[in-house]
């Protein structure tokens, strides 16, 4: 690909990139939120038409018209945002495009054995074919996305950002797969906020920043990270947490949860957060540390249990009770739960503290969108205008503007779940930041990590959950990346 | 020409005779609105097509056809577009008499004739003429013809097939049906209604012979929806019973006269009242008068009679009646 | 298959808890009658329930009058016209559309194939002519739908209304608002012969509906509406071509009304511009009250047919009890919300056991 | 508001740009007159300009008949019941729902507002009696629909299509199908009053529309509206009370339904049992053409407006060009799909230049 241009109105996501992928390598793309990665990989699958550029495959110009063109050519595509039918089945979403067939009858009976040998290749066979693919987890899903592109004939495999969904078992397994595809001459490029992994799986770096390409082609083994991030963010960035306060005891106790359980997903769950103190929960995905937070949240009707704030107790089953004693949530998945997505910026910040922008009914926009536009450049949220469609922005810009709604609102609790996924390296330093920055100003935080380095760089207190018992809790100075581990997968310690 | 002289057949629709006096000589050239329902059923497009074929006969007139609906709320604005225009006279067929009292009072007041065609304002000053047909004596007809049939059988079946049960024409004629078949002490037994489509007649008639096992008499209010009761009547295969019309469409009446089906007779509706209304406007608005009458000025009612017709007469009816 | 979990390096106890659970849901798979009757039967529980309760009533209310073999027929019979475009509308429905122009391409179908042009030639040939003007006629408003739609970008509910009132208002014209009389030997035989004592409609009508089983659960063609109707970025994504198949649906239920134009046309043995006044609604209702979802990506034949035959039931036993309109217009909503309350509960107990 | 970026680590030369882009979006505001001009021009212009097309073919082929302020103001008048339950319609319908029985609610409004006992209260007291019972009738009809959506989870093409059949099957029992004749002194005259020769009805249409426009645009009742509508999950997720919001819109309309029987009973002097029949195909019609999402989300009461007048002002052009019913059923439809194509190709142009 060559001198690609991609103009949204108003933006132009693509000024002029260049990439060359080669036959059986991983070909990293980096960049921050918004500098244009999924959108060059969109023109590859033929979602996008660029307005100018040309691409090159097997030494010829072709262009990639449709979605249809590129996946004849052999190029396939797993999508940073889900891109399955919740309705059909594991393995009609599979085969869906190019379902087995005889005369259009579906042969069933193939698609579900083939399916069950792609998801054994990926370690999932506990995952039924017939099954519908709306009631797995997200993480779930995301192996599903990519049993589909492993089904087609592929010679490019795209991976935007797989490994956000996923713990370490999974990527270590998704790897497996990445580098049997590789032996076999398919070329794959990766896309991934975590650098870690790039050293492991990778081959060959492309850098973009700001729609441009700042460097292509760098081997992944002799190019320092520091260069990277160099490259990525024009700045040179320690990835560092910042540092915790010394006395978090003596606060009061803010959050208060005892008892708690949804029948079937998790139970007897107690948590106690003093404000000023940050609390992670690490496990595994699928442990069940989502639906804990929704049901703090009231989000879910919990079976049993209290909840209280500040000594009050919420009302079961009320998001409404919650947020109205202070209780703000930034959920999993932002797209589906946390934002609307044709709204302006502001009004996605707003919407939660509506009443303070009212006089009797009345709202005062002028105000509500210079108190924004404070917060999106304060997190700087690319671009700045808060008047734009929060769908335009990139998938990490859109994680900040959901934690601008919390930050505006002045919570006494803030329930972060996965905060940072899909978020660039120089974004996350800043949202580590700003969340202790929010403890220290007296917010009780609870915080759910697939990334157990963050858990415990962040928390002040880790409690440890599996199948949805809490497993085991200790202040995170006195656990490791290890331990914790152990703990998830093995529960043994408690 | 023709043999007969009832007003209304004189301004029959289809035909195109010109004999009734110099009424007919070409006078000042006159603005006619005219507002119907919806056509949704073969009487009601009938009445429509046999007022332009009556203002087409004359080159003084210009007939301003507003589309039909059922919707009094656009009834009443396109009769204020006829007042904006100013029109010479407005023939109105309302879909409910009472609602569309207020903007004809309205024209009146402009100085504009309304014509009151087959449902009646509820104020007498809402209109100039009123041509009305006699729904409650359509009943009446169509009752006393069972009770002639069926004598005083005390236990025989009288069902009724209703059109749409919410105007208060269909409601006039029940209560003529029940009034007559009481003076002979029957009643109705099984009563349903459709909606004067041939699609719903035939709906309600299957289901009607269902709840009905055994019948002596039906009386359908409406011929259009009489195509659709006769194709069920068929297709359940019953012919115990007799059956009579309503409206007196020329199908009926083909049928009447072949006596190929339970259809034994039909009451007449006619479908010409708003041809006559045109013709009342036309000499109304060229300030004449009807010849035929020693009256200087048209009359204020014509009421249409609803006679009944069998095997026996359905020859002098046939050539006038509308096609569904 | 549930010892595939080798290379997975999960912890054994947590895998042990999926593959049990896997293990369970393929358990059932072999039984495949069983399974399908389970999960048809559990999905519409509800909607069974409300048809029995319905029957029950009507056999306490009218006795032997509801319960004879011909009233059932005469139930099936009068479901047919609204059942067959019922079946089309649920492919429409589950691609995420709609249709409010049935009734009119029904009216057009029935009046283009009793023309006098279309009847003499079909008598000069065989009453085969009609059916194809008819199926012609429904496919043709079909694909303009579906043109507008897909193509036009004009949302189906606006391009559908428009077809209502052009396709109604060319009826007219063709008619001339007068009802057409068809009297082509052979062609009202055909549709109103008996076999074995039951109508050809009602023949049609349960072909059909097995047929848009078929198409739906079984083919690429349903799969696709599926997706279509559920994630239509992502259908388009997967290399479907989403236009083109919305296009499809549209004929598809533009033939279904074409078909269903055939049969009220024999049934009543007329065409008209008035045939199908107020269909839309009822089918909509049908469709949904079986539970096809209004989004789209999600229908249900079985739910469908059911569904008619709650509406068509439900009108018999009234006019069997002899109640007046108002009062079946009244008890008809009361109904409608009470069955899809039943469903709801019904359903929602039946998956979380 | 610049200042606040400390504890951010980005270095001083970016930040300061990205503020000055932000200071820049904003900085358009004061101007808001023409900001607003603009904005709604824009999203508009295909319907105001498919509307201006629609006055010339008026004014040329029916020339002062058409262009008389008389004129405008029939259409105006019949443009005001449509337009009121339209304004209320364009909140359910962004709000992500539908309400098909607002024909039916007005009708059992009109009729409940003029029974005798009804009317006999109002002349022992004041006509205003009779303005409460349609208000009463209309916004508990709406909370029947919006707790059956709410709280009931029946979607609310069900819920309100049985409301439909129930509402108006209670008027016809009320009424027992008779029209209903006002004599109350006031009320009528009240209604049918005229200010500076224009009716009151034309008057309470303007204001409707306009605190429609605030309510929606301007305010936490609109601004949650529209989050509802949008994404119900992530409105449910910021604290919103989704289910209390769409009860409170189901009211709302059903508000606007009472206020149009009012209007409707003053301008026919009576209440009856078909009083809008068929209004919720134009209502939802003029909703929708006015670039209201039928999925949510957005609302445009602008449109709406503008939507209503396009339907209106067709019947009066087609009513003085004396056209025959069924053509000018044929070309609504084809004027309406031709608005939409204009509209939609007009709107893509301004907002990509
Ligand atoms: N559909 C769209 N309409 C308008 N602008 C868009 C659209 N999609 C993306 N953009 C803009 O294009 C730019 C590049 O976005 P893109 O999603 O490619 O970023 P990214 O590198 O994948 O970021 P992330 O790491 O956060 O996923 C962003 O400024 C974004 O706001
Ligand atoms: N809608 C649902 N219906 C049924 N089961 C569900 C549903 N959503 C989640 N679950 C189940 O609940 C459990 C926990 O879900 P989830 O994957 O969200 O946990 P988690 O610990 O938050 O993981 P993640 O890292 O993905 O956030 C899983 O067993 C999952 O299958
Ligand atoms: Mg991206
Ligand atoms: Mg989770």
């Amino acid at each position: 690909m060559s001198g690609i241009v991609k103009e949204f109105p108003g933006v132009r996501a693509l000024g002029g990139v260049d990439l060359d992928v080669r036959a059986g390598e991983v070909h990293c793309l980096l960049g921050q939120n918004g500098a244009g990665k999924s959108t060059l990989i969109k023109v590859l699958a033929g979602v996008h038409q660029p307005e100018e550029g040309t691409v090159v495959w097997d030494g010829a110009e072709v262009s990639l018209s449709s979605p249809q063109a590129s996946l004849k050519a052999g190029i396939a595509t797993i999508y940073q945002e889900l891109d399955l039918v919740p309705e059909l089945s594991v393995a009609e979403n599979i085969f869906l495009g190019h379902e087995l067939s005889t005369v259009g009858f579906s042969q069933r009976h193939r698609a579900n054995s083939l399916t069950r040998e792609l998801l054994a290749r990926l370690g999932h066979s506990e995952i039924s074919p017939g099954r519908s693919v709306g009631s797995l987890s997200p993480a779930g899903q995301q192996i599903v996305s990519m049993a589909r592109a492993l089904s087609r004939d592929t010679r490019l495999l795209i991976l935007d950002e797989p490994s956000a969904v996923l713990d370490q078992e999974e990527v270590n397994n998704l790897f497996r797969v990445i580098r049997g595809l590789t032996a076999e001459g398919v070329a794959v490029v990766y896309i991934s906020h975590r650098l870690e992994e790039i050293r492991q799986i990778g081959d060959r770096i492309t850098v973009l920043k700001d729609g441009r390409t700042v460097a292509t082609g760098l081997p992944v083994s002799e190019t320092p990270t520091a260069e990277l991030i160099k490259l990525m963010t024009g700045r040179s960035i320690e990835y560092v947490f910042p540092p915790r306060p010394t006395a978090v005891a003596d606060q009061p106790v803010v959050l208060e949860v005892a008892g708690l359980s949804l029948a079937g997903v998790f139970r007897d769950v107690d948590l106690t957060v003093r404000a000023g103190e940050i609390v992670g929960l690490a496990g595994l995905v699928g442990a069940g540390r989502s639906e804990i937070l929704e049901t703090v949240y009231g989000a879910r009707k919990r079976s049993t249990g209290t909840v209280s704030v500040d000594g009050r107790p919420l009302r079961r089953g009320s998001v409404t009770a919650a947020v109205k004693a202070g209780v703000g949530l930034a959920p999993e998945e932002r797209k589906s739960q946390g934002l609307l997505l044709d709204q302006s910026v502001y009004s996605n910040i707003t919407v939660s503290s509506m009443d303070r922008f009212a006089r009797v009914g009345f709202l005062n926009r002028a105000g509500e969108k210079h108190k924004a536009s404070e917060l999106t450049t304060a997190l700087d949220v690319r671009p700045a205008g808060v008047t734009r469609a929060a769908r335009t922005l990139s998938g990490g810009n859109q994680q900040k503007v959901v934690l601008a709604r919390w930050l505006l609102r002045d919570c006494r609790v803030l329930l972060l779940d996965e905060p940072t996924r899909g978020v660039d390296i120089g974004a996350r330093t800043e949202i580590y930041q700003l969340v202790r920055r929010l403890a220290d100003s007296g917010v009780a935080v609870v915080v759910v990590s697939s990334e157990i380095e963050e858990v415990l760089g962040l928390a002040d207190r880790v409690l440890v959950v599996r199948e949805g018992r809490v497993v085991h809790e200790a202040p995170s100075t006195e656990l490791d990346e290890s331990k914790v581990l152990d703990l998830v997968m093995e529960g043994n310690v408690a | 020409g023709n043999e007969k002289n009832d007003d209304d057949q004189d301004l029959g629709g289809g035909t195109t005779q010109a004999d009734s006096g110099s009424n007919d000589e070409a006078g000042d050239k006159i603005v006619i609105g005219f507002s119907a329902p919806a056509a949704d059923h073969g009487w009601m497009a009938s009445i429509t097509d046999s007022a332009k074929k009556v203002a087409d006969q004359y080159d003084d007139v210009e007939l301003r056809v507003a589309s039909g609906t059922n919707d009094v709320n656009l009834q009443i604005s396109q009769v204020e577009t006829f007042i904006n225009d100013k029109v010479d006279a407005i023939v109105l067929l309302p879909f409910d008499g009472a609602a569309m009292t207020p903007v004809a009072l309205k024209a009146m007041q402009a100085g504009i004739p309304v014509i009151n065609v087959d449902r009646e304002f509820d104020d007498p000053n809402a209109a100039r003429v009123t041509v009305l047909g006699d729904n409650y004596g359509m009943g009446v007809s169509a009752g006393a013809y069972i009770c002639s049939q069926i004598g005083d059988k005390s236990d025989a079946v009288v069902a009724e097939i209703a059109g749409i049960d919410s105007l208060p024409l269909t409601q006039e004629r029940s209560q003529g049906f029940k009034d007559a078949l009481a003076d002979c002490g029957q009643d109705v037994d099984n009563r349903v209604a459709a909606d004067f489509t041939v699609e719903g007649g035939e709906e309600a008639a299957a289901n009607l012979l269902q709840a009905a096992p055994k019948i002596d008499a039906i009386w359908n209010h409406d011929d259009d929806q009489g195509v659709g009761v006769l194709a069920a009547i068929k297709n359940a295969g019953r012919d115990e019973f007799f059956m009579v019309g309503g409206a007196g469409s020329a199908n009926a009446m083909r049928s009447i006269q072949a006596g190929d089906s339970v259809l034994q007779a039909t009451v007449i509706y006619p479908s010409t009242q708003a041809a006559d209304g045109i013709k009342l406007a036309r000499l109304l608005g060229q300030q004449k008068n009807m010849s035929d009458l020693v009256e200087v000025e048209v009359p204020r009612t014509v009421q249409l009679y609803a006679p009944v017709v069998t095997k026996d007469n359905v020859d002098q009816f046939i050539d006038t009646a509308f096609e569904s | 298959m549930s010892e595939n979990t080798t290379g997975a390096a999960g912890p054994a106890s947590a895998d042990t808890a999926r593959v049990e659970a896997a293990a369970e849901e393929t358990a059932r798979e072999p039984n495949r009658a069983v399974a399908l009757f389970r999960s048809s039967a559990g999905r519409n529980t509800g909607l069974v329930v409300a048809l029995l309760l319905l029957c029950i009533v009507g056999a306490i209310t009218a006795g032997d009058r509801f319960s004879s073999s011909d009233n059932a027929l005469t139930i099936l019979r009068l479901a047919a016209v609204t059942g067959v475009v019922s079946v089309g509308m649920t492919f429409v429905i589950t691609a995420g559309q709609i249709d409010l122009s049935v009734g009119a391409i029904l009216a057009l179908s029935s009046v283009w194939c009793t023309t006098l042009a279309t009847q003499q030639t079909a008598q000069d040939s065989h009453w085969i002519v009609m059916v194809f003007v008819a199926l012609a006629v429904g496919a043709g408003c079909g694909l303009v739908n579906g043109l507008l739609v897909a193509y036009g970008g004009v949302v189906s509910f606006i391009a559908t209304l428009a077809m209502l009132a052009s396709a109604r208002g060319l009826a007219e014209i063709i008619s001339n608002r007068k009802t057409q009389i068809v009297d082509v030997p052979g062609f009202v035989d055909f549709f109103d012969h008996e076999l074995f004592g039951i109508e050809v409609q009602v023949y049609i009508f349960v072909l059909v509906a097995i047929a848009g089983w078929v198409l739906l659960n079984r083919t690429t063609f349903g799969r696709r509406t599926i997706a279509v109707g559920g994630n239509p970025e992502a259908a388009r994504l997967a290399g479907i071509d989403v236009k083109r198949h919305t296009v499809m649906v549209f004929v598809l239920v533009g033939l279904c009304c074409g078909l269903a134009a055939l049969m009220l046309v024999a049934r009543t043995t007329t065409g008209s511009s008035t045939h199908g006044t107020g269909l839309e609604l009822d089918v909509i209702a049908a469709v949904v009250i079986g539970g096809t979802l209004l989004t789209g990506g999600r229908g249900s034949i079985v739910g469908t047919v059911i569904g008619v035959l709650i509406f068509t039931t439900l009108t018999n036993v009234f006019t069997l009890n002899n109640r007046s309109i108002s009062e079946q217009s009244l008890l008809k909503g009361a109904i409608i919300v009470a069955a899809v309350l039943l469903q709801q509960r019904l359903a929602s107990r039946n998956s979380s056991t």
